[in-house]
C-alpha cells in the first residue's frame, strides 16, 4: 500500500515510536485483561445475563477475533471494553489500570487510548459534520492533544492520508461518501487521539465484498505501521481467519473456546465452534458442504432462561446428562503455536483429528 | 386470471419466469436516471437463480419491479415480465393482485421490520388464504399453523398468536417464507434473505429454502451479494453492475472461469483465498453513481484491463461459452488468463 | 400490562397532588370575594363576619389545612355563588363536557382517520392538497367566530338548526360539536396523514401487497394499526384541551358544563367550586392519559410488553 | 397498486435514449476531467488505487451535483462556470441559492413564504409608516364599509371608533406577532432545553421532566391567565409568560423523544468514548438533530399561540386595548358579525392566511432541511411521494 | 322540547325568555341581585308594596294601605284573600316573619345590608292584617324601602337560604333544570289579575348576539340585554334602565386632585359620539348620577358640551401651575358593564389623551373592579378614572348621595364637608323639599367637587318576539313582570 507509506512524516514518526514502544513492553504485561466480566440487564423476571464471566487478554499489537451468534453478547463486551457499560462483576485491566477507577483527567487519558470502530458506517458518524469535522471531534475533547486550529488542520489531512482520502474529502458530509469511505473517516476518528487498541465491532458486515477488501486492507496496515492491537468483533468466520491472531468464540455470553486462529480454525475443541465453521458456506463449489454440515438442533435458548449446566446442551450433537447437571470444566490443549494455549469450556471437547472442519 | 391450484406442469421448457429487457427508471435530486437498465433473465421450475452484485447495483429495483412494489419514485420504462404467459406489466392494478401470491412470491431481507408488528404471525400468514381462497379467519388460521410446522416453528399452534416481536431472527425469516410460499407460488424471489443472520441461522434458512422449493417445485430467484452461498445454492448466476447484467450463466462456470473483470474481481477479493498478512486484492473504487454511469463500459473506471474502447463503447451481452454471456470487449483475454 | 400501569398510575399520582396545591394557591392569589358577596354598601363588620363565615379569615396554611381534611372526606365546601355543594355542582356540569368532548373526539378522529389515510395513500394528489389545506385552514380559524358564524347561518339564516341550547333532539350537538371539532380535525387529519406516510412506507405494506392485499386492506388492516401511536398521543392531549376548555363553546351554547362552570368561579372567585372543578378536571386528564397509555399497549404487543426500565 | 409502473405505449428499447440520462451523462463527462487531471500525479496501485478512485469518483459527483443543481435551478447552466474551471465555489452562496431554488420547487411554500415574508415587514415596518392611524378616532366616521373612495385608509373600511381597519391590522400584526413569537421562542428554548437534558439521561430525570410537563397539562391553564392577567397587570408580557409556560410541555415531549431516541444512536455512543461529557454531546450531537423537528412543532405552534391569545381577547383577558391584536380584533369585531363584517373577517382570515402559510412552510422546511428527503422538492409535485410527515408532537 | 332548543317549542302557551346569566339562586331576600330578581321579583314572591317605575310613586301589593303613626313607626294593613302557593292563606304575619328573615337574621341577606344598612327593624303584628314596623330613626321611606322585601310564608327556613322559593305571585316554580332552565307554571288561584301566559320558562346565553339570535330564530319570546347593533331591528325595544355610566376621577391623586383637570376631562368627553357610535343611540347624555324620575333628579343641569380647546387650556393651565398632568392616569373599566364597554373605555381614553393627559386602559373583571370601586380604595395604583356605572333602582337619590357623594362614602373616593352636611339634611327632608335639596347637591358637586364626568343614561334594548305585547320600563332589567306580557292578538304598535 504505496501510498498510505506516502503519509506524512510526523505520523510515520508517532507510529514507528507506538509500535517500538509496543514490542517493547509486549512480553511485560498483556495490554488488556478483562477476567470474570459479567453484565446483564433488567431486573427481576425479566433479567438477561448478557455477559457471564468473560475473560480475554490481548496483547500489545496483538489482534483478538471476537465469533459467536447474534445476541451471544459480543457488543456488549466491546461496550464494557469502552467504558460505556460498567460491568456488574469482574475486572478490566486495561494496561494494569482499571478505567472504571479512573476519574477526571485520568479518565481522559484512559479514553484517548482505547477507541472503537462501530459496525454501521451510517449511523456511527452524524450527519450534519463534515468529514474534517468528524476526524477532529475527540480533540473538542481532549485539547490538549492537537492544540491549534492549524496544527489540528494539517493532522486531519495526515490521517485522512493514512487511511487513503484525500484533502479535499474534508469538507464534504458523509452523506456523500460510499460505506467504505464512511468507515474509513471512522476509522480515521478512531484513530485521531492515537490509541493502542481500537475495539471494532463488525465493522465490515454492513459492506459489501470489495469494500469490505479495501477496509481490512487499511485495517491490517494500521496495524503493521501503527503497532495498534485490535478486538476485532465480526460473525464472518473467513474475515476473523483473515485478520486475527488469536481467535475467542463466545456462546450465550460465556467464552467457549479460545486459542490461535489457526488452532481454532482447523481443529476447533468445543462442538459448536466446530459448527459453526461448518455452517459457513465455502465459495469453492468442490466442497459443498451440504455432507459434511453439522446441523444444530433448536434454537438458541433465550438469554433470560439459561440452561443448567453446559449452556450448549440444548442444541449440541454430543450432549449427555452429565451436560446438564454439571457446568463444563475449561479444557486445555497444548499448543502448536509459540504463543498462548488453546482452551475450550465443554465435558467432551473434540479430538484433534475428529470432526475437525478442516479447511 | 383465475386461480388454478394445480401447479403447472414440470419439465417444460417455458420458464415460469421470464425477465426481459427491463428497464426502471428512478427519479433522483440530479434527474431520472436509470437504475436497471435492460436486465434479462429467465427462470424454469425447479431451479434456482442467483442475483448477484455490489450493493445497489439494482438488484432489488429488479425484483420489485417483477412483483410490481416499486416506490413511486420509481418506474418501469421498457421491458416485459411473463409470468404464465402474461406479460405482469400490462396488467391492471386488479389483475396484478390476483396473481401475487399463487405466482408470484417475494420474501424481503429485513425480517426485523418485514412482519408487521402489531398483527399474530398466525394472522400475517394466514392472510394470503383469506385473499385468495376466501377461506374464513378460523381455516386460514390452520393453514397458518401447518405452514409454521413446515417451517419448522416448534409448538406452532401457540406462537401462532404471538407477534413478531416475540421470535428471534431465524424464526421471523422462516416465517416470511412460510408467508411467501403459502399459495404454492410457480416463482419465489428472495431478496437477500439471510444477510442479517449470523451462519448458523442463515446455513437453516437456506436449507429450508432448498427443501421447500424442491417440494414445491418453485422457480427461486435468489438475490445476495455472498458469493458462497451462490456457489452453494444457485444453479445459474446473474451478475449484475451498475443497473446492467455483466455476465450471465451456470454457477459452476462462472466461478471457475469468469469471463468479466468484474466477476474476477469479487472472486479475488473474499477473504476466504487470501492469505494472512498479505492485502486483499480488493477491485479498488466503487462502482459509479448511477446518475453518472460513463458512456461506455460501467465498469471502466476500476477494470484492470480498461482500454480506449472501454471509454466509446458499451459491451453488449454477447454469448461465450455454452449457456454463458458476458458484456466485456475483452472477454477472452480473461478466458486465457 | 399491569405493572406497566401500576407504575404509570403512581407516577401520574403526583402531578395530581401539585394540580391541586397550585389552584389552591393561584386562587387565593386572586383576593379575597367577600367584596363580590356582599352589597356594595356593606359594612365592615359585615364584611368581617362574612369572611369569618367563610374561613378567609384563616391564615392560608390553616385554609389549605382545612380544605384538604374536608377534601379527604369528599366534602368540598359549598359554593359561595349559589349555596349548593361544591362537588354536586361539579358533577352535574361534569357530564355535559365529557359528553360534548367525547363525541367531538369520536368524530374527529373517524373523520381524520379516513380523510387523513385517503390523503396518505396518494401523497401529494389533489385529494392530499385539499385535505391538506383544508384541514390547516380548519385548525387555525378562531373557534368562537366559527361558532357565532354557525349560528347566524345555520341558526337564524338558513334556520336548520337551533341556536343553542342543550335540551332537545341531536340536531342540538351540531353546531356546539362542529365548534368544537374544527381544530382537533384539522390537526388529527394532518397527523393522521403524516404517520399513514410512514406506515405506508413502512416493509410490512409492501409484503402485504406482495400477497395481493388490496388497497382497503392495506389500509384498514395492516397501515392504520401501526399508524395510530401518534394519532392517539395527539388525539389525547387535544381530548385534554377539551375537557380544560370547552368554555367558549359552553358559553356562546349555553351548555352547562365543567369549561363554562371553572371559568364563571374564577370570575366569581366562588374558591370551592374551583377547587373541585379543577381536582375533577385534573383527575380525568389522569385517567384519560392513563386510558391513551392503554390504548396504545391495546393496539401495540410491544408496548404490552415492555419492561418498564 | 401498480401506480409505479407506467405501461409503456410501444416497446422500449433496452438501451440509451431518455433525454435525462443524456443530460446526466453530460455532467457526468463534463466532471471527468479534473478528476482524471489529479489522477495522473499520483502513483497507482493496491489499495492505494482503490482510495484515489473513490477520491476522484467523489469529486467528480461533487461537482456533478452542482452542474445538476444549476441545470435544472437556473434551467441555464453557465459554461464559464464548468466545474474544471471553478477552484472553489463559495459553498455559503452555493448552499443559499439552493434553498431558494428549493424553495421555488415548491409552490404552495413559495407562496407561504411570500405572506409570511409580507406580514413580518408590515410587523416590523407598518407601524412606522401609519403613525398613529391606528389609534386615531372619529366617532362619526363609524363603521364606514371597505371602499375605494377614502383613501387607502378606508380601503378595509372602519371599525366602531372610526379608526381604519387597514392601519389597525398593520398595527395589530406587531403585537400579535410581538405576542405569538416571544411566546414561542421562549416555551421552545425552555421546554426544548429541558426535553433534551432529560431525555438524553433518561432515568429519574426523565421522569421528572415529564412529571412537570403533565402538571403544566392538567393545569386548567385559563385560571393562571385569569390569576396573572387580573390579579397582576394585563400587558403584552404577561400573555407571552402565560402563552410560553403552558406550552413548554409541548416541546419538552418532543425534545425528550428526540434526545431518548437518539442517545442510543452510534454516533453518540462514539462521541462518549472520546469522553465528550453530556451537556456537549447534547449540544453538538442531539440538538442539531432534534431542531428541525422542534421548530416545526414552533411553527404549528404558533397558530395556536395566535388562537389562544384571540380566545383570552374574546373572554376579555387578551391583549388590553388600545393595543389591538388580531384576536383582539376578531374578538371585538363579533358583535358586528351581521352589519359590519369587515371588522372581524379580515384579522381572522390574517390569523389563517399566516398559520397556514407558517404550516406550508414548516412542512417544506422539514424535507428541505432532511438530506434524506431533501431532493423530493427537484421533483414534480405529482412524483413526489410521501413529504415529511407533520410530527406527532403537534399537540395544540 | 324539540326543535326549540332549550326555551321549548313555539306553542303561543310558553312564556320563553333568555337571559344573560343562571340565577345563582332564587331566594327571595337575595332579589336585589339582579339575576335573581329579574326572575323572582313580582313574579314568584311579591312585597308589600311596589314602586311604579314610570310615575316613581308606591302602589299597594300585598299590603292595602300605610301610614306613618309616629316619626319611628309605619303602619301597613295587608290585603285579605291572598294564598301562596302551597295554599296557606297570606297574613300579616307572613309579613313579619319576611321582614324578620330578610333584615334581622342572620342569613346575610343581600337585601339587608342594601336598603337597610346596619339597622335592625322592629316588627309587629295586630290582628291577621295589620303590621307595624318601627325603625331605630326616623325613616320617611321606609315603604320604599319595604318594597325590596319579599314576602314568603312562615314555613320558610330561617337558618338558610332557599333555592326555590314559594310566594303569592302569579308564577309557581315548576322545575329547575340547573345549567338549562327555569320553568314557571301559572299560579291558578294568584289573588290577582291571570296572566295571559300559562307558562313560562327562563334560559340563559351570555353571548349577546345568540341571545338576539334566538328571537329571530322564534326561540325565545323575551331577550334581555341586547346589544345596541340590535336596535334598528323591528323586534327590539329600548328602554330606560335608570343605569348610568360616569368617570369617577380619584381626586386624591395628582393630577387628579386639581379641579381644572377634572373638570377638563368632563369638557374633553365626546357623548354624543359615544352614544351615537358605541351604544347605538341607545342613551341620553348624562349630567348627573341620577335619571330622571328619580327623586332628586336635577332637571336643570345640561350634559357638559365636548370643548377640546377649552380642556387643553385647562390642562395648560393646571400643568403651568406645576400639576404634574403627564402622570399616567389608569381608566379602569369593568369587562361586560356594558354592550360597547371595551370601545367606550378606548374612546375615553383617546379623549382624555387629546387634551394633553396620559391615560392608559385597564379592563378588569368584576372582582377586581369592585377592589377600585370599594373602600378601602387599593394604594399605590396611582391616579384612577374610574368607569363605573350606578342604577338607581330605588328611585331615590339618597341611596345615591350615600354611596357616591359622601367624602367617606363607600363608593367615593373625596368630597367635601358642605356637601357632607348638605346630604345630611337632605336625607331627613321629604316631598319638595327633599326633591329640591337632592337636586341642588347634585348641581352643587358639578360645581364644587366634579368627582364625576357623567357620561349617559343607559338605556336597556329589550328583544321582544312578535307574538307578543310587552311595555319595557325602568324597572324591566331588575323587575320583569311577565304578567305584563300579552299575546300579540293586534300588531304591535
Ligand atoms: N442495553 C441493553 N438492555 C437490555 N438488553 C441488552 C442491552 N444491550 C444488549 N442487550 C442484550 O444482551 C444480549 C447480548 O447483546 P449483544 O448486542 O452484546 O450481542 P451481540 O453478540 O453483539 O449480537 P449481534 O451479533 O447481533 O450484534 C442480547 O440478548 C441483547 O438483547
Ligand atoms: N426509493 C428510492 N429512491 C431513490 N433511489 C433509490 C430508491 N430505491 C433504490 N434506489 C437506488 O437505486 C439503486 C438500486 O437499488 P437496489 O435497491 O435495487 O440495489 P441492490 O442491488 O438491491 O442493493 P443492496 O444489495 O444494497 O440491497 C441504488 O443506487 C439505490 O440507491
Ligand atoms: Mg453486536
Ligand atoms: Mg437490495
Amino acid at each position: 500500500m504505496p501510498d498510505i507509506r506516502a503519509a506524512s512524516a510526523a505520523s510515520e514518526a508517532s507510529a514507528a515510536s507506538a509500535a517500538s514502544a509496543a514490542t517493547a513492553e509486549a512480553a511485560a504485561r498483556p495490554l488488556l485483561e478483562v477476567s470474570g466480566v459479567t453484565k446483564s440487564f433488567g431486573s427481576g423476571r425479566r433479567r438477561l445475563t448478557a455477559l457471564d464471566g468473560v475473560d480475554i487478554r490481548l496483547g500489545r499489537g496483538e489482534t483478538l477475533g471476537l465469533v459467536g451468534e447474534s445476541g451471544c453478547g459480543k457488543s456488549t463486551l466491546a461496550r464494557v471494553l469502552l467504558g460505556l457499560e460498567r460491568p456488574d462483576a469482574g475486572t478490566v485491566r486495561f494496561d494494569g489500570t482499571d478505567p472504571f477507577a479512573l476519574r477526571g483527567k485520568e479518565l481522559l487519558a484512559w479514553r484517548r487510548r482505547v477507541q472503537m470502530v462501530f459496525q454501521d458506517p451510517f449511523a456511527s458518524l452524524n450527519a450534519r459534520m463534515s468529514a474534517a469535522e468528524l476526524i477532529g471531534e475527540p480533540w473538542r475533547t481532549h485539547r490538549d492533544v492537537v492544540p491549534t486550529p492549524k496544527a489540528r488542520e494539517k493532522r486531519v489531512r495526515e490521517l485522512l492520508a493514512l487511511v487513503g482520502l484525500r484533502d479535499s474529502d474534508a469538507h464534504r458530509y458523509p452523506g456523500e461518501f460510499s460505506g467504505g469511505q464512511r468507515q474509513r473517516i471512522g476509522i480515521a476518528r478512531a484513530l485521531a487521539l492515537d490509541p493502542d487498541l481500537i475495539v471494532c465491532d463488525e465493522p465490515v458486515s454492513a459492506l459489501d465484498l470489495s469494500v469490505q477488501a479495501q477496509v481490512l486492507n487499511v485495517l491490517s496496515e494500521l496495524r503493521e505501521r501503527l503497532g495498534v492491537a485490535y478486538v476485532f468483533i465480526s460473525h464472518d468466520l473467513s474475515v476473523v481467519r483473515y485478520i486475527a491472531d488469536r481467535v475467542t468464540v463466545m456462546y450465550l455470553g460465556k467464552v467457549i473456546e479460545h486459542g490461535d486462529t489457526e488452532e481454532v480454525f482447523d481443529r476447533p475443541q468445543h462442538p459448536y465452534t466446530s459448527a459453526l465453521m461448518s455452517a459457513a458456506p465455502v465459495l469453492d463449489a468442490s466442497r459443498t458442504t451440504a455432507d459434511r454440515e453439522i446441523q444444530l438442533q433448536g434454537e438458541i435458548p433465550s438469554p433470560f432462561d439459561i440452561p443448567s449446566g453446559c449452556r450448549f446442551r440444548t442444541r449440541c450433537p454430543h450432549a449427555e446428562n452429565l451436560c446438564t447437571t454439571e457446568p463444563p470444566p475449561l479444557a486445555t490443549r497444548g499448543t502448536t503455536a509459540a504463543s498462548g494455549t488453546h482452551t475450550a469450556l465443554c465435558h467432551f471437547p473434540l479430538g484433534v483429528a475428529g470432526e475437525s472442519a478442516g479447511m | 386470471m383465475t386461480r388454478t391450484a394445480a401447479p403447472a406442469p414440470t419439465g417444460t421448457d417455458d420458464p415460469a419466469l421470464d425477465v426481459e429487457g427491463l428497464c426502471v427508471d428512478l427519479s433522483t435530486p440530479l434527474g431520472t436516471v436509470r437504475a436497471v437498465d435492460g436486465v434479462s433473465f429467465s427462470v424454469r421450475r425447479g431451479r434456482t437463480l442467483a442475483l448477484l452484485g455490489e450493493s445497489g447495483c439494482g438488484k432489488s429495483m429488479t425484483a420489485l419491479s417483477v412483483v410490481g412494489l416499486l416506490d413511486p419514485a420509481a418506474r418501469v420504462t421498457g421491458g416485459a415480465v411473463r409470468v404464465r404467459g402474461s406479460d405482469t406489466l400490462r396488467l391492471s392494478p386488479a389483475e396484478r393482485r390476483k396473481l401475487a401470491g399463487p405466482v408470484l412470491s417475494i420474501v424481503f431481507q429485513d425480517a426485523l421490520t418485514a412482519l408487521n408488528p402489531v398483527q399474530p404471525v398466525g394472522r400475517q400468514i394466514g392472510e394470503a388464504f383469506r385473499i385468495h381462497r376466501g377461506l374464513s379467519r378460523r381455516e386460514a388460521r390452520e393453514k397458518a399453523i401447518e405452514l409454521m410446522t413446515r417451517v419448522g416453528i416448534p409448538e406452532p399452534r401457540e406462537r401462532a398468536r404471538s407477534y413478531p416481536h416475540q421470535f428471534s431472527g431465524g424464526m421471523r425469516q422462516r416465517l416470511l417464507i412460510a408467508m411467501a410460499v403459502a399459495l404454492d407460488p410457480d416463482v419465489l424471489i428472495a431478496d437477500e434473505p439471510t444477510t442479517a443472520l449470523d451462519v448458523t441461522v442463515q446455513a437453516q434458512i437456506m436449507r429450508l429454502l432448498r427443501d421447500i422449493q424442491n417440494e414445491r417445485d418453485m422457480a427461486l430467484v435468489l438475490i445476495t451479494h455472498d458469493l458462497a452461498v451462490v456457489a452453494q445454492r444457485a444453479d445459474d448466476v446473474v451478475i449484475m453492475y451498475a443497473g446492467t447484467v455483466v455476465e450471465k450463466g451456470p454457477v459452476r462456470d462462472v466461478f471457475s472461469a469468469p469471463r468479466h473483470p468484474y466477476t474476477q474481481g469479487l472472486l479475488d477479493s473474499v477473504p476466504e483465498h487470501a492469505v494472512r498478512g498479505r492485502p486483499l486484492p480488493a477491485v479498488p473504487g466503487s462502482p459509479p453513481e448511477l446518475s453518472a454511469v460513463p458512456p461506455g463500459c460501467a465498469f471502466q473506471d476500476r477494470c484492470p484491463l480498461v482500454r480506449e474502447r472501454c471509454v466509446r463503447e458499451r459491451p453488449v451481452l454477447r454469448p461465450a461459452g455454452e449457456g454463458r454471456t458476458t458484456a466485456c470487449h475483452f472477454a477472452e483475454e480473461l478466458t486465457h488468463a | 400490562m399491569f405493572p406497566f400501569l401500576r407504575k404509570r398510575i403512581v407516577s401520574s399520582a403526583i402531578p395530581l397532588v401539585f394540580v391541586v396545591l397550585g389552584v389552591f394557591f393561584l386562587a387565593r392569589l386572586t383576593g379575597n370575594p367577600v367584596d363580590l358577596y356582599l352589597p356594595l354598601s356593606a359594612t365592615p363588620e359585615q364584611r368581617a363576619e362574612f369572611s369569618a363565615d367563610q374561613g378567609f379569615d384563616l391564615s392560608i396554611p390553616a385554609q389549605l389545612w382545612n380544605y384538604l381534611v374536608d377534601a379527604a372526606h369528599l366534602d368540598f365546601g359549598t359554593s359561595l355563588r349559589t349555596g349548593e355543594s361544591a362537588g354536586g355542582m361539579v358533577l352535574d356540569a361534569f357530564p355535559v363536557t365529557l359528553q360534548l368532548a367525547g363525541v367531538t373526539m369520536l368524530l374527529a378522529v373517524t373523520g381524520a382517520v379516513l380523510v387523513g389515510s385517503l390523503a396518505a395513500y396518494r401523497p401529494n394528489s389533489l385529494v392530499d392538497r385539499v385535505a391538506s389545506l383544508l384541514s390547516m385552514t380548519a385548525a387555525s380559524i378562531p373557534d368562537f367566530w366559527f361558532a357565532i358564524m354557525g349560528v347566524l347561518v345555520f341558526g337564524v339564516g338558513l334556520g336548520l338548526l337551533p341556536t343553542s341550547g342543550t335540551l332537545g333532539g341531536p340536531e342540538i350537538w351540531i353546531l356546539p360539536v362542529a365548534t368544537l371539532l374544527i381544530r382537533p380535525f384539522g390537526v388529527l387529519v394532518q397527523v393522521v396523514r403524516g404517520s399513514m406516510v410512514t406506515a405506508l412506507s413502512a416493509p410490512y405494506v409492501k409484503i402485504a401487497r406482495s400477497k395481493g392485499a388490496a388497497p382497503r386492506r392495506v389500509i384498514f388492516g395492516h397501515a392504520l394499526r401501526n399508524a395510530v401511536t401518534p394519532v392517539l398521543t395527539v388525539a389525547g392531549d387535544l381530548t385534554v384541551g377539551l375537557v380544560n376548555g370547552a368554555v367558549i363553546v359552553e358559553t356562546i351554547f349555553g351548555w352547562p358544563g365543567i369549561g363554562k362552570l371553572m371559568i364563571d368561579s374564577i370570575l366569581q372567585r366562588d374558591f370551592a367550586v374551583l377547587q373541585a372543578a379543577v381536582l375533577l378536571t385534573a383527575v380525568t386528564i389522569f385517567a384519560l392519559n392513563i386510558l391513551v397509555d392503554v390504548c396504545h399497549a391495546l393496539t401495540d404487543p410491544r408496548v404490552r410488553q415492555a419492561v418498564p426500565a | 397498486m401498480s401506480e409505479g409502473i407506467t405501461m409503456p405505449g410501444e416497446e422500449h428499447s433496452a438501451g440509451l435514449g431518455s433525454g435525462a440520462e443524456a443530460a446526466a451523462t453530460v455532467a457526468g463527462a463534463e466532471a471527468a476531467a479534473p478528476g482524471s487531471g489529479t489522477e495522473a500525479a499520483a502513483p497507482a496501485s493496491g489499495a492505494g488505487a482503490a482510495a484515489r478512485a473513490s477520491e476522484t469518483e467523489a469529486a467528480a459527483r461533487a461537482s456533478r451535483t452542482e452542474a445538476a443543481d444549476r441545470a435544472s435551478g437556473a434551467g441555464a447552466a453557465d459554461p464559464a462556470l464548468a466545474p474544471g474551471t471553478e477552484a472553489a465555489p463559495n459553498p455559503r452562496d452555493a448552499r443559499t441559492s439552493r434553498w431558494w431554488r428549493m424553495l421555488g420547487r415548491d409552490r404552495a411554500a413559495a407562496v407561504g413564504a411570500v405572506i409570511l415574508g409580507l406580514v413580518a415587514l408590515v410587523a416590523l415596518f407598518g407601524p412606522l409608516v401609519i403613525g398613529d392611524r391606528a389609534q386615531r378616532q372619529d366617532l362619526d366616521a363609524s363603521l364606514r364599509p371597505p371602499s375605494l373612495s377614502e383613501g387607502v385608509y378606508g380601503l378595509l373600511g372602519t371599525d366602531v371608533l372610526g379608526r381604519s381597519v387597514l392601519a389597525r391590522l398593520v398595527e395589530a400584526a406587531a403585537t400579535t406577532l410581538s405576542v405569538a413569537v416571544p411566546a414561542v421562542l421562549c416555551s421552545l428554548a425552555v421546554g426544548s432545553a429541558l426535553g433534551l437534558w432529560a431525555g438524553y439521561h433518561g432515568g429519574r430525570r426523565e421522569s421528572l421532566a415529564m412529571r412537570v410537563a403533565d402538571v403544566i397539562l392538567s393545569f386548567p391553564s385559563l385560571l393562571i391567565a385569569v390569576v396573572v392577567l387580573y390579579v397582576f397587570s394585563p400587558s403584552a408580557l404577561n400573555i407571552v409568560l402565560i402563552l410560553a409556560v403552558t406550552r413548554i410541555p409541548v416541546y419538552l415531549r418532543t425534545a425528550r423523544a428526540e434526545a431518548a431516541e437518539l442517545r442510543s444512536r452510534l454516533f453518540v455512543d462514539a462521541a462518549r468514548t472520546f469522553g465528550t461529557p453530556s451537556r456537549k454531546i447534547i449540544y453538538w450531537h442531539i440538538l442539531p438533530i432534534a431542531l428541525p423537528t422542534l421548530l416545526t412543532v414552533a411553527t404549528l405552534d404558533f397558530c395556536f399561540v395566535m388562537l389562544t391569545e384571540s380566545s383570552l381577547s374574546f373572554l376579555g383577558i387578551g391583549i388590553q386595548p388600545p393595543e389591538v391584536s388580531w384576536g383582539l380584533m376578531v374578538a371585538q369585531g363579533r358583535q358586528y358579525l351581521q352589519t359590519a363584517w369587515w371588522i372581524t373577517v379580515l384579522p381572522g382570515l390574517a390569523i389563517v392566511l399566516t398559520t397556514v402559510s407558517a404550516t406550508v412552510l414548516a412542512a417544506w422546511a422539514r424535507i428541505a432541511t432532511d438530506p434524506a428527503q431533501r431532493w423530493r422538492l427537484t421533483l414534480p409535485t405529482k412524483r413526489r411521494g410521501a413529504s415529511a410527515a407533520v410530527p406527532p408532537e403537534l399537540i395544540p | 322540547n324539540s326543535a326549540g332548543g332549550d326555551a321549548g317549542s313555539t306553542d303561543g302557551r310558553t312564556l320563553r325568555v333568555v337571559l344573560t346569566q343562571e340565577p345563582p339562586t332564587l331566594e327571595p331576600c337575595e332579589a336585589s341581585l339582579t339575576s335573581t330578581g329579574v326572575v323572582v321579583r313580582s313574579n314568584i314572591t311579591e312585597p308589600l308594596v311596589e314602586r311604579d317605575p314610570v310615575s316613581g310613586d308606591l302602589d299597594p301589593l300585598l299590603a292595602t294601605g300605610w301610614k306613618q303613626t309616629t316619626p319611628r313607626t309605619w303602619t301597613f294593613d295587608t290585603r285579605g284573600g291572598v294564598t301562596f302557593q302551597n295554599g296557606e292563606p297570606f297574613t300579616a304575619e307572613d309579613a313579619a316573619f319576611s321582614i324578620e328573615r330578610a333584615v334581622n337574621s342572620d342569613l346575610a341577606c343581600n337585601v339587608e345590608g342594601y336598603v337597610f344598612g346596619d339597622d335592625d327593624l322592629k316588627v309587629k303584628t295586630s290582628g291577621d292584617n295589620r303590621l307595624t314596623v318601627t325603625t331605630a330613626e326616623p325613616d320617611p321611606i321606609l315603604p320604599l324601602r319595604l318594597s325590596f322585601v319579599e314576602i314568603v310564608p312562615r314555613t320558610t327556613d330561617t337558618k338558610a337560604k332557599v333555592r326555590i322559593p314559594i310566594g303569592t305571585g302569579p308564577y309557581a316554580v315548576r322545575d329547575w333544570q340547573p345549567g338549562a332552565a327555569i320553568s314557571l307554571n301559572r299560579y291558578d288561584d294568584y289573588w290577582g289579575k291571570a296572566p295571559d301566559f300559562p307558562r313560562a320558562r327562563y334560559v340563559w346565553r351570555s353571548d349577546a348576539s345568540v341571545r338576539a339570535a334566538m328571537i329571530d330564530k322564534g326561540e325565545a319570546e323575551i331577550a334581555v340585554a341586547l346589544d345596541p347593533m340590535e336596535a334598528e331591528k323591528d323586534t327590539t325595544v329600548a328602554y330606560p334602565n335608570n343605569e348610568t355610566t360616569a368617570l369617577r376621577l380619584d381626586g386624591r391623586e395628582a393630577p387628579l386632585d386639581d379641579r381644572r383637570v377634572r373638570r377638563a376631562i368632563d369638557m374633553a368627553v365626546d357623548r354624543d359620539g359615544i352614544i351615537d357610535a358605541l351604544l347605538g343611540g341607545l342613551a341620553e347624555p348624562a349630567a348627573q348620577l341620577v335619571p330622571p324620575g328619580v327623586v332628586g333628579h336635577n332637571e336643570r343641569i345640561k350634559p357638559t358640551r365636548q370643548d377640546v380647546t377649552g380642556a387643553r387650556a385647562l390642562v395648560r393651565e393646571a400643568k403651568a401651575d406645576g400639576v404634574p398632568t403627564g402622570r399616567t392616569i389608569t381608566l379602569v373599566a369593568r369587562n361586560g358593564m356594558f354592550s360597547g364597554v371595551s370601545e367606550t373605555a378606548e374612546a375615553l381614553q383617546y379623549q382624555m389623551q387629546r387634551i394633553g393627559l396620559n391615560v392608559k386602559v385597564r379592563m378588569a373583571d368584576t372582582a377586581t373592579h369592585l377592589q377600585y370601586q370599594l373602600r378601602p380604595l387599593p394604594e399605590n395604583v396611582g391616579p384612577i378614572a374610574l368607569l363605573m356605572m350606578h342604577g338607581n333602582q330605588a328611585g331615590d337619590t339618597a341611596f345615591t348621595t350615600s354611596q357616591y357623594l359622601l367624602s367617606e362614602g363607600p363608593q367615593s373616593t373625596f368630597g367635601s364637608k358642605d356637601l357632607d352636611r348638605r346630604v345630611a339634611e337632605a336625607g331627613a327632608l321629604s316631598g319638595d323639599k327633599r326633591q329640591k335639596a337632592f337636586a341642588d347637591l347634585l348641581a352643587r358637586q358639578n360645581r364644587t367637587v366634579v368627582q364625576y364626568t357623567h357620561i349617559a343614561h343607559m338605556n336597556g334594548l329589550l328583544g321582544l318576539s312578535r307574538s307578543i305585547r310587552y311595555e319595557p320600563n325602568s324597572a324591566t332589567g331588575d323587575e320583569l313582570r311577565l304578567s305584563e306580557v300579552g299575546q300579540a292578538t293586534a300588531a304591535r304598535r
